[in-house]
This record gives structure tokens, C-alpha cells and sequence, in this order.
């Protein structure tokens, strides 16, 4: 008598504790074993797209930051300097220093994210909330400034709706000293665990030439150890005046590229942005924030692919403008949904508890990939 | 480092009438018009030729260029007829760290494009996504089929201009 | 003993042995599981900087009861295509697991379940029923993720049984009985007769096997807890990746059973760590009752400092759980076959030759 | 051999500074609050429920133009000439009534479009952010200060207003054509007549 064998299929999602939303994942499965993973996205489409084509500029500016909820002033930003750049319109010193430090405060803020539920993906769920503690006090800082704690409405075309806060510098220093000890307990307790190294170092690798040929962005290319981050290689806004280190995955714990280098990468990353905020803090000027707002928003004809480091990787705009307040066609390149694609190609002979692991380190934001 | 003009002017000595011409009126960045059967062989001159090696495709981006004439069906629906769909390709080389955007325009009726999928694996939910949005069919894709509407969606294609909801999806009403 | 001592009060078997094995149920194991999930929250709240449950009762010390309050009420789900018997019967046999246990472990010197020789023995016999529940329940759920976590969690508890007997052998080797009664007992008052430093007497032997001793603790600590599931053990129901393992389909009372038994379990493997190396029910600072000379009072201190020490161990499981991330199962099984075997090999093999030569 | 030992030694260690962390934090007072019990102190920029002070309003639809998600709906009534609708808080003279002005607060996303175009800054966002309700329609606020029975009468003013203003120019243009009727037979009549004036013309809409 012969034993058959059959391929189990798992479906993952949508409702699943650890896909990060509403993401479907269709395993294929050879006992524990994956042969093949078939990522099903869209269950949070909500036509960002199309909704742009019948707003105006500045009406658009809420809408990104429903794509990717946990970096919406990233998302502002980049929206904005692509309208900017398609006007020519140019802001005052006061607010690119304001947007430099909301985009890194939000940067650490999304990591935090990103890094504690990474944390209860693997299993520890007490980092997790630790991670929440730290981001509750950059959401205040969003607060006091802005008025919203997770979806700001915050930087407009030609500025920002509202000065900073009168103790908004205070308290950013001061979030920034409770800050550096805690990223160091954080890497107490969870990073440099030797179950958890256990859990992601040598798992999902993906080498430097996959990545890029992927199209992969963000902390994810960089722990492949290529040194690319829009900051530093295509500055914009005025991050060259500012100086940091890009951190990149070097194997450490085990090959380069791997789900422990991912993760290691936005830990290193949340100190860097902690430099460039201090460092911001510093040289921040006085001035009118709203003087350049235009009145009308009406770009001439013509197309614009303008792009930002988001914490996820790089946030592009094309936008195409017809010469009317609505733009003809907005797209989203989001970092997350180019990210995502390359999840099959590593979860390839790993076991299903890998898959959690892989995708929590690939850090993606269901409601950007569907927009 | 190569400028647009560079480029365009490599592409065009190698490609001849397939490479259309180069936009220069733009206000931020000029692109290069392609023929849309020969994008994917001047993607892989332009991916694979020394000194161009754009390794990454930054964005793939459909259009509706809504640049037919408007008529009406007989559901009384504005509806477009004739004109074209676009495909914009940013490409970017991050060993020579210079960018060029690709145009391709292709017929409304009957979009066809080459698929870029085998030179760029990013192509791929790209390529789905804007066959899925515009209707464009990549020709030499392997797996086109929706991908973020539903898969058995049947009222077209949702960011086309002339895009009507359906009044229902399986039953459910369709405008809440 | 109880049994004795109830079948003069009450001057019936059946009846004493009744009430005899019913006592652990409603005196300990339904209080215990109580008061152990509250622990628990309060434990991974304050660990987290978090306050807990603190609306039902004072600082929401009621909050279990509700919550048994909750489950009783809710809706027994059966899914259409589960296999009913099994799917019934596995919390059951689950629950029965590991209440059996109790019936052996000394909690003091007179509140004993059953003094049976052979009591080790039937403990991991009969904690064995479990893994049996388990897939049962897996299997019967007609889910894939409950299917996964039942085989995860057979292959583990089969494993991890490995490194448990190997210790609780040298235990026998250096105890030289069974009885779970007698080994507390020979490990008599003050804390360095116990087994971890060494066990009662001064001679040569007692601290050559002290770093044994502690190894071996740490070993059974580990593969017991194993066992039991908690996190970094806790594949089984790997919440971030199998939803919830072998339980996910049960609700309502079921699922409750499910619970209890694993907080009963942790009570368990716990005391059997105290029982075989620290001293059981022994106080490990002389009684307060030869003191005094209070004799009847020694019982109640002796079942004071099981509890306690059961209580102890069972916080550092939790501390364990809300603090460590969890292993992959192949890591489980190479954790096991790779560490704690070969150690509680060599173990067994040195406090084997200690024994014959010292 | 030694790796193997060096990865055991290296787990124990790791896990015990790890409890170390977490024992520390059970000593650590706690960061959350006992919610409805204890409220958290809201900035005053705070972004919620918004509020209209209709004393204010002008009713010029630039809220209702501003937002992006289409939860304001706005409907005003022209004043009738000799009504006195008062001054806004910042001297614009009020001319329309506003006979509707609803926000879906359950749509509303909280943007604050709407409030920098006012030009009376009468539409804001308040700190209220406990507002859940059972029903949806709940929801719909309505600002309007006028009763049901007084917008209809505003409506109906502005109707009969219409209405006369109507029947004026109708009456206004029958004496035209009459006049210009009576000219022409006058003119026929006799052919020196003086042209009529042009002040007599009816005033065309410009209340």
C-alpha cells in the first residue's frame, strides 16, 4: 500500500492576529513547510486614486494620511513637496525645519510600531507595549501642534497649518533624553534575546540584487546592506544639512539580509532620527509658517513623480496635473505594496511560523498597499 | 550620470521609430515617448546597456488620458470612445543615479503594452494593478488578473473616466 | 491521613474517598485558577506599566469571577463538520489530565490526596492523558490551525517527556523512592536540606551534586514548563501565527475547561518541582508550631509554604511568558533533542556514579 | 562543541536580563489611566466634534466647499429687504438665513478644513469627543438656531418676496408694454410727443 501525500492549502487572513490587516495570505503547505506563498491584497481598497481626481489639492492632503495611517505626516509631506515641486512654489526655512522634525518624530513613531508588534509576532508581547508607551508621547507631540493624534491634516502645500506649539521644542528635547535610555531596554529585552535571534537570523534572506530588482525601499533594502536612503542620496527638503549616519544590515547575527538585520536596521534608524531632530531643534528659525500657502492651488500642466524616504521605504507621488484645481491622476507608489510583492520569493521552504516573522519584518501598512 | 537628452538621443539611435520622442515641455521632467510593443526591448537596452543600467523601476503607472471624443451610450452614460491609455515607467539607475521617465501611449479600444515583468520583478503587481485600474493588458505577463479589486469584478475598469459604479456586486448594493 | 481521618468522621469509603478527591477540586484547584489568572493579568500589566483589571472589586480582583460568569453564559459553538464525540470528549480528558495529578502531590503532611508509592510515576503518566485531549481536540475541530497546533503541541509534550523522566531518575537514583510523600519528607525543614543544595547530611557527596542539583532543577524546570505551554513554549497556540492552536474552535464552557486545566497544570508541574527539590512542603526556616510547641499548627504552615513555593514558581512562569518570545517549533524540538537531553544525560551518568561511589 | 556551549550560556544570560528589564518594570508606577473615571487633559488645538456658533454664520458656504468628504450641507434664504439680521462677532453684516446647515459628524473626518476659510471663524472644533450615539442619524447635527416653523416662514418671506418682486417687474414690464403701446398710438396719433423717461424704468433686482 502506498501513502498519498497532498499539499494543504492555509488561508491567513483576512482576519489573522499577525498579517497586520486585512491581508490574505494563501499558503501552500508541505506538513510545516512552505512551498509557496500567494499574497491576496485589496480587501482595504477605498480608491484613494479616485477619490483624488475629484478633490482639489489641498482636499487631497487628509487622504493620504488614511493610506498609510501610522506615517501620515510622512505621507503629507511627500504629497506636498510634489505639488510644491510641480508649482515651484518655495517654503520658508521655519517650516522645513518643521517637517523635518514631525517626518523623523513620525519615523520613530512608526518604527516603535513596527518594532513591537514585530516583537508579538515572534511571541513577546510585552515589548509591544513598552513600544505603544514610547509612541503615546510622540502622539502627543502631534497633539499639542497639531491637534490630531494619528491623522493630522498637518503640513499643506507652502506650509503647515499651525506654528509649533509654544512648548513643543521643550518637550521634544525632553522626549528625546526619556527616549535613547528606552531604545536601550528595548534592545535589553528584546533585540539582542538570544530566542529571538534565534527566531529571525537566517531567516528570510534576501540578497542586495533580489532587493533592488524587487524594487524594495526603505529599512528593508538597507539590511540587505545596500546604503540607500532618498535623505542622503536624493535629498530633499533639507536634509543635507544634517548630519547622520544610514544604517545598514551587516550580517551580524546571521546573513546579511535577513528578518534580525530588518529589524536591527529601524532600531538603529530611530537613533539617527533622534540626531537629526536634536540637531533640528537646534537650528530651527523663527518665521512665518503660512506665508507661502497659496491661496488657489492650481499647478500648471504637466506630470511630477516627486519621492520621500517614508519610514517604509521610498514614497513616490506621480501626480499629473491638467491645469485645473483637480489633478487629472494621482498615483501612489507605496512602499509597502512594492514591498510586500517580494514576500513569496522569502517565505519559500520556511514553516509557517517563519511567515509571520518574514512579514512582520518586512513592515507593511495594509491601508497604503491598497490605498 | 546621463541627461534625458543623452538618453533620448542613445534610444533613438538604436531604436529608431520605436522611440517617439522626447517631451521637453514639461515643468518638472521631460519624458521619452515609446512605442508600446517595443517597451520592453528598450527596457532591457536600457536595464542591461553599460553606462545606462537603470536597475530599478521606481513606479509603473497607468493613465487614462480621456483624450477621446465624449459621447453618449444609449444608457444615457457619458462614456469616452477613441483616444489613448498611458503607461509611465520611472526608472532610476542607483549605480549611476539618473532617472528617466518612459511614456507609453497605446490604443483605448484595444490597450496593449509589452510586459516589463522578466526585467523588473516590481513590474509584476505594477502591471497588475494598472491592468486592473485601466484595463491595459501586458502582453507576456504571466499571471494578469486583478489585484486589488475583486477578482470577478465585471464593471470595468474603476479609474478609467468614463467609469460607471454597477449598481450591484453579487447582490450587494454597490453605492451604500 | 485525610483519607483516614474522613473515613472515621464520616464511616464510609465511598464517601470519604468522594470527598476525599472532590477536596482538591473546590478547596484548591477552582480557587487556585482564580486567583492565578488575576495574578497573571496583574503580573503582565504591571510588567508592561499597564494597571490591569481594577473595575470589578477592589483593584478588579473580581474580574475572573465575571469572566467564569461570561463563559458559563455564552453559546457552545459546534461547528457543523466537527467530529462531535472527540470534540466533546477533549476538554475533558484534558481537564482530567491534569487534576489527576493533584491527587498525588503533598500539599502538607496530612492534606494528601492519595499516598500511593508509585506517585512520580503516575504524575507524568498521567499528565501524558493530556497530549491524548489534545489531539483529540486538534483533530475533531476539523480546522487547519487547530490540526497544526494539536500536532505541535503531541510532538512537543512527547519530547520535552524525555528530559522530565531523565531528572525525575536521578531524583529517584538519589531519594531512592517513588513516593512524592516520603521524598518531601526525607528533604526535612531548613533550606539546605534540600535536594537543590544537595539534600539532607553533610558529606562529600552533598556538594559535589549541589551544581548537578541546580542544573538538573533548572532542566526540570524547563521541560516541565514545556509541558504546560506558556510562552516561550506556547507553539501549540501560537497566537500570532495558529489564532489560538488546538482550542481555537471551542467557546463557552469548553474553552473555560480548556483554561483551567492549563492554569492547573502550572500548579502542578510547579509543585513538582518544589516537591522533588525544594523541599516540598517543608519550611525552609523550621516551623513556627515546634516553636511554639503547637504541633497542629505545623499542617497549616506546611501547606503555607507549598502553596507558596507552588505560587512562587508559578509567577516566575509568568514572568517567563511576558517576557521571552517564543521559540519555532523546530527550535523547540532542537532545544530539547540538542540541550536538555544530552544534559540530563550526562547528569544522570555523574549523580549515577556518585551515588555508587560515595 | 564550544559554539554549542557558548549559544546555551549566551540563551540563559539573554533571558535573564530580559527578566531583569521586566522585573524592574513591576516596580514602575503604571503610564495608563482609569479612563472614564480619569479624563486626560487635551491640548487646546484638540481637533473634534465640531461646532458651529450660528450667531456668527453668514452662511457663505466656504466650510461646505472645503471639505473633502462632503458632511457639511448648508442651505440659506436670501433676507427680505427691511429684515435685520444683525452683525457677526467681527462686524460682517449677516444677509442670508440660514435655513439648514447639518453635519454628518459620522462622515466628518476630522480635517479641519473647514474652519480656516470661515471668514467669521464660527465653524470650530470643540474638545468634546464623547459623542457616540445608538442611532446613526443621531449623528446629523443640525445648527440651524430657527425653529422648523420659522425657516418656513423665512422660506415663504423670501418666496413672497420673489414672488412680488415678480409680480412688480411682470407689472413693471405690462406698463412698459403698455406705455410703449399708448406711445406708439399716441405716436400715431400725434407725432410730436415727448420720449419717455428713462428713470421711469422699473428697477431691476438690486436688493
Amino acid at each position: 500500500m502506498s501513502l498519498k501525500t497532498e499539499e494543504m492549502i492555509l488561508n491567513m487572513g483576512p482576519q489573522h492576529p499577525s498579517t497586520h490587516g486585512v491581508l490574505r495570505l494563501e499558503l501552500k503547505l508541505e506538513g510545516e513547510i512552505i512551498t509557496d506563498v500567494i499574497p491576496h491584497i485589496g480587501y482595504l481598497h477605498r480608491c484613494f486614486e479616485k477619490h483624488a481626481e475629484a478633490m482639489t489639492y489641498p482636499q487631497i492632503i487628509p487622504y493620504t494620511d488614511r493610506m498609510d495611517y501610522l506615517a501620515s505626516m510622512y505621507n503629507e509631506f511627500g504629497y506636498v513637496l510634489a505639488v510644491e515641486k510641480l508649482m515651484g512654489i518655495e517654503v520658508p526655512e521655519r517650516v522645513e525645519y518643521i517637517r523635518v522634525i514631525m517626518g523623523e518624530l513620525q519615523r520613530i513613531a512608526s518604527h516603535l510600531v513596527a518594532l513591537g508588534t514585530y516583537g508579538a509576532d515572534i511571541g513577546a508581547f510585552t515589548p509591544f507595549l513598552f513600544c505603544f508607551r514610547d509612541r503615546e508621547h510622540i502622539l502627543h507631540l502631534f497633539e499639542i501642534t497639531s491637534g490630531a493624534r494619528l491623522l493630522y491634516n498637518y503640513i499643506w502645500i507652502g506650509g503647515v497649518s499651525h506654528d509649533l506649539h509654544p512648548d513643543f521644542l521643550r518637550l521634544t528635547k525632553e522626549f528625546v533624553d526619556y527616549f535613547r535610555p528606552k531604545v536601550k531596554e528595548l534592545n535589553e529585552l528584546l533585540t539582542f534575546n538570544q530566542i529571538f535571534i534565534d527566531r529571525t537570523a537566517n531567516v528570510g534572506v534576501l540578497p542586495a540584487e533580489t532587493a533592488i530588482n524587487y524594487g524594495i525601499t526603505g529599512p528593508n533594502l538597507r539590511a540587505s546592506g545596500v546604503k540607500w536612503d532618498l535623505r542622503k542620496d536624493d535629498p530633499y527638503s533639507i536634509y543635507d544639512r544634517f548630519d547622520f549616519e544610514i544604517p545598514v544590515g551587516n550580517g551580524e547575527k546571521g546573513t546579511c539580509g535577513d528578518c534580525w538585520d530588518r529589524y536591527y536596521v529601524r532600531v538603529k534608524e530611530m537613533e539617527e532620527s533622534l540626531k537629526i531632530i536634536e540637531q533640528a531643534i537646534e537650528q530651527i528659525p523663527e518665521g512665518d509658517v503660512t506665508s507661502a500657502i497659496p491661496r488657489r492651488v492650481k499647478p500648471p500642466a504637466g506630470q511630477v513623480y516627486s519621492r520621500v524616504e517614508n519610514p517604509r521605504g521610498e514614497l513616490g507621488y506621480f501626480i499629473i496635473s491638467d491645469g485645473s484645481v483637480n489633478p487629472k491622476r494621482v498615483k501612489v507608489r507605496a512602499p509597502s505594496f512594492v514591498n510586500l510583492e517580494v514576500l513569496g520569493e522569502l517565505c519559500k521552504g520556511h514553516m509557517v511560523a517563519d511567515v509571520v516573522a518574514i512579514l512582520g519584518s518586512i513592515d507593511i501598512v495594509l491601508g497604503e498597499i491598497d490605498r | 550620470m546621463k541627461t534625458p537628452e543623452e538618453i533620448f538621443e542613445a534610444l533613438k539611435n538604436k531604436f529608431g521609430e520605436a522611440v517617439i520622442n522626447l517631451a521637453t515641455d514639461q515643468p518638472v521632467d521631460p519624458y521619452i515617448e515609446v512605442a508600446p510593443l517595443e517597451v520592453d526591448k528598450v527596457c532591457k537596452f536600457l536595464f542591461e546597456e553599460e553606462g545606462f543600467e537603470f536597475n530599478s523601476l521606481l513606479n509603473l503607472s497607468g493613465v487614462d488620458d480621456a483624450n477621446g471624443e465624449k459621447v453618449k451610450d444609449e444608457n444615457d452614460n457619458d462614456i469616452i470612445k477613441g483616444g489613448t491609455l498611458s503607461v509611465f515607467y520611472h526608472l532610476e539607475s542607483t549605480i549611476h543615479r539618473h532617472k528617466i521617465v518612459l511614456k507609453v501611449s497605446t490604443d483605448r479600444e484595444n490597450p496593449e503594452v509589452s510586459s516589463v515583468e522578466d526585467i523588473w520583478r516590481t513590474a509584476d503587481w505594477h502591471e497588475r494593478e494598472a491592468y486592473d485600474m485601466f484595463g491595459i493588458k501586458f502582453l507576456n505577463h504571466h499571471n494578469l488578473i486583478r489585484i486589488l479589486m475583486p477578482y470577478d469584478w465585471e464593471a470595468g475598469y474603476p479609474l478609467r473616466k468614463d467609469y460607471q459604479n454597477p449598481e450591484f456586486y453579487k447582490g450587494m448594493k454597490v453605492p451604500y | 491521613m485525610m483519607y483516614d481521618w474522613l473515613y472515621n468522621l464520616t464511616g464510609s469509603e465511598i464517601l470519604a474517598a468522594v470527598i476525599q478527591s472532590l477536596l482538591p477540586l473546590f478547596l484548591f484547584i477552582l480557587p487556585f485558577a482564580l486567583f492565578a489568572v488575576l495574578l497573571e493579568r496583574k503580573v503582565s500589566a504591571h510588567m508592561q506599566d499597564r494597571l490591569g483589571p481594577m473595575r470589578v472589586g477592589y483593584h478588579g480582583i473580581l474580574q475572573t469571577v465575571a469572566d467564569i460568569i461570561k463563559l458559563v453564559q455564552k453559546e457552545d459553538i459546534i461547528a457543523r463538520d466537527n467530529d462531535k464525540l472527540f470534540f466533546n470528549l477533549s476538554p475533558l480528558i484534558v481537564f482530567m489530565g491534569s487534576y489527576a495529578a493533584f491527587a498525588v502531590i503533598p500539599f502538607s503532611s496530612v492534606f494528601l490526596g492519595s499516598n500511593i508509592d508509585l506517585g512520580l510515576i503516575f504524575i507524568v503518566a498521567v499528565t501524558g492523558l493530556v497530549v491524548a485531549g489534545i489531539l483529540m481536540g486538534g483533530w475533531a475541530s476539523n480546522n487547519k490551525y487547530s490540526l497544526l497546533g494539536a500536532m505541535r503541541s503531541a510532538a512537543q509534550i512527547i519530547s520535552y517527556e524525555i528530559p522530565t523522566m531523565m531528572i525525575i531518575i536521578v531524583v529517584i537514583m538519589l531519594t531512592g523512592t517513588l513516593n512524592l510523600y516520603t521524598m518531601s519528607e526525607w528533604q526535612t525543614s531548613y533550606f539546605w536540606n534540600w535536594l537543590i543544595f544537595g539534600g539532607p547530611g553533610f558529606g562529600l557527596a552533598k556538594f559535589i551534586l549541589i551544581p548537578f542539583m541546580m542544573m538538573s532543577a533548572l532542566i526540570l524546570f524547563i521541560s516541565t514548563l514545556a509541558e504546560v505551554n506558556p510562552t516561550p513554549f506556547d507553539i501549540p497556540e501560537a497566537e500570532s501565527e495558529l489564532v489560538s492552536g488546538y482550542h481555537t474552535e471551542y467557546s463557552g464552557m469548553k474553552f473555560a475547561m480548556f483554561f483551567l486545566a492549563e492554569y492547573a497544570n502550572m500548579f502542578a508541574v510547579s509543585a513538582i518541582l518544589s516537591a522533588l527539590f525544594f523541599g516540598g512542603f517543608q519550611s525552609p526556616f523550621g516551623y513556627l508550631g515546634n516553636l511554639f510547641n503547637v504541633p497542629a499548627l505545623i499542617p497549616f504552615e506546611q501547606f503555607f509554604w507549598f502553596t507558596a513555593k507552588g505560587i512562587f514558581f508559578v509567577f516566575v512562569q509568568m514572568w517567563l511568558r511576558w517576557t521571552l518570545p517564543r521559540f519555532r517549533v523546530d527550535q523547540l524540538m532542537t532545544f530539547c533533542w540538542k540541550y536538555l537531553i544530552p544534559f540530563a544525560f550526562v547528569i544522570l551518568i555523574i549523580v549515577g556514579l556518585i551515588t555508587v561511589l560515595l | 562543541m564550544k559554539d554549542y556551549f557558548l549559544k546555551f550560556w549566551q540563551g540563559l544570560w539573554t533571558i535573564a536580563i530580559g527578566m531583569k528589564v521586566t522585573f524592574k518594570h513591576l516596580f514602575v508606577p503604571a503610564v495608563t489611566i482609569q479612563y472614564p473615571t480619569e479624563k486626560p487633559e487635551l491640548p487646546e488645538r484638540e481637533r473634534n466634534r465640531l461646532y458651529v456658533n450660528m450667531d456668527d454664520c453668514i452662511g457663505c458656504l466656504q466650510c461646505e466647499r472645503a471639505c473633502p468628504v462632503d458632511c457639511i450641507e448648508i442651505e440659506t434664504v436670501k433676507a427680505v429687504p427691511g429684515e435685520d439680521l444683525g452683525k457677526t462677532s467681527n462686524g460682517k453684516k449677516k444677509a442670508l438665513w440660514v435655513t439648514k446647515f447639518d453635519i454628518d459628524i459620522a462622515k466628518c473626518c476630522y480635517c479641519q478644513l473647514c474652519v480656516f476659510p470661515c471668514p467669521t471663524e464660527c465653524i470650530y472644533m470643540t474638545d468634546v469627543y464623547e459623542f457616540s450615539e445608538y442611532e446613526r442619524d443621531n449623528l446629523i447635527y443640525d445648527f440651524v438656531t430657527l425653529t422648523p416653523e420659522e425657516r418656513e416662514e423665512k422660506k415663504k418671506n423670501y418666496e413672497e418676496f420673489l414672488a412680488k418682486k415678480e409680480a412688480e417687474k411682470a407689472e413693471a414690464a405690462r406698463k412698459k408694454a403698455e406705455e410703449a403701446a399708448k406711445a406708439k398710438q399716441e405716436e400715431k396719433k400725434e407725432d410730436k410727443k415727448e420720449e419717455t423717461k428713462p428713470e421711469d424704468k422699473p428697477k431691476d433686482k438690486e436688493e
